[in-house]
């Protein structure tokens, strides 16, 4: 039996307005932000994340991206984060979007918003999932830049960032 | 029989989106990487690079992971998403 | 002159986008989202924050809830939140809205939005707005709930919240 | 003369919103709490409770905080918004 399954067994929290998806198309941030809120009278807290394709990285010029994926492991690798997530922390609603194919500048990359009674454990865990999601979801990012097509580095700063919740936990 | 898979740099890298090995199994990762490069030899500098990733059924593992038959292998560089 | 004032003279990072605001009108996310997006391909990571009124607190059953406020105080106190938020991180746009008056089960309380490069900055700079404005902004909030009106109490873990950003500054 | 507000669940309980007080200036929040007290003994537990805050001009200040005439003071209750 692998991680993800046993997160799964282990999870009995899950909410049927939770959601992972991962798909081409754009997402709307009102119907997003609906679908956390309608008939939710217990949570006092929604935090939400977006990337956006931005006009400079890592020294380049930026126009575009295209995003490659690993079929079938971005979704389990997404799903075993939110699972991870809403075991450690009393969070309600979670609700997790990566697009993939070919975007462009200012585009919508990535969603995650997380519901909860109060706002730290909202924010730790939004924060966790997108940590996570940086190392651990299948995801390849090549972007269209003046000087041709490169593929992005993967940095050490995001590694750091996803051991930081190691190190919370042993508090 | 066991394919391995390739993803994003790596396969631009290998020109390559798989390859099917013949090896006993259980094999270890490592075994597998030993595998490949001893019939690909150009392909060491990417297949034993210090930052390439495997996944076995989809599950990131470590080198020392046994991979079974109908098990599936991939390998692929640091993932960039988010 | 006081601290605020300080802030402000110091502060060069002022965006056009910028607002703080206090007001019993309800606010709405998919118009705020774009306020944070349109014009702005420089900014990678966008962290937003929204508290609502929930059905249970404090021990208490609640179905409503008062927010009386110090008029020109909290305006005041908001915005230098804000200034210390943007001298402290990189990071470009900041919206924050806080509603007064009457408010109704699940409505809408307080909307926090930082746009920057990296989320990062972006998580840490929405989070810091909202632990110092649960300590600093003069509102209070008058808990409508079956047991009768009852205002709510000030809790130590958000005195402890807002504290922990002078420890990590210290690092 | 100095005019010092209450706010909410303080002003609830003094059943007052303001009061105008009579005190030399420059004078301290520690001895407008004093002025209060001595003309109002009945608001001791409040005026002088532990949790009272403060401001002058709308910044939040301790009670060795000097106040000057024409400045705005506040007395209030721990701030419970957001």
């Amino acid at each position: 039996m692998n991680e993800s399954t046993v997160n799964k067994n282990l999870n009995n929290t899950n909410n049927p307005l939770d959601y992972v998806g991962v798909q081409q198309a754009d997402f709307d941030i009102a119907n997003e932000y609906q679908l956390m809120r309608e008939g939710n009278q217990q949570d006092g807290a929604i935090v939400f994340f977006t990337g956006l394709v931005r006009d400079f990285n890592q020294g380049n010029d930026v126009t575009g991206l295209f995003l490659e994926h690993y079929p079938g492991m971005t979704e389990k690798a997404l799903q075993s984060i939110v699972d991870t997530a809403k075991a450690r922390w009393p969070i309600n609603r979670v609700r997790v979007i990566h697009r993939i194919g070919q975007l462009y500048l200012s585009d919508q990359i990535v969603y995650v918003a997380v519901s909860g009674k109060h706002r730290e454990a909202s924010f730790d865990a939004c924060r966790f999932i997108m940590d996570y999601l940086k190392n651990q979801a299948p995801f390849w990012k090549k972007e269209t830049t003046k000087q041709g097509d490169v593929w992005v580095t993967a940095l050490e700063k995001d590694k750091t960032a996803m051991e930081k919740w190691d190190k919370n936990q042993q508090k | 029989m066991i394919t391995v898979i390739f993803f994003a740099q790596l396969r631009e890298q290998l020109q390559s989106d798989k390859v099917d090995l013949v090896i006993e199994t259980p094999c270890s990762i490592a075994a597998i990487q030993a595998n490949i490069v001893a019939s690909h030899p150009s392909w060491s500098g990417f297949i034993e690079g210090r930052t390439l990733l495997a996944a076995v059924n989809q599950t990131m593992v470590t080198t020392d992971h046994m991979v079974n038959t109908g098990d599936e292998v991939a390998f692929f560089p640091p993932v960039t998403g988010g």
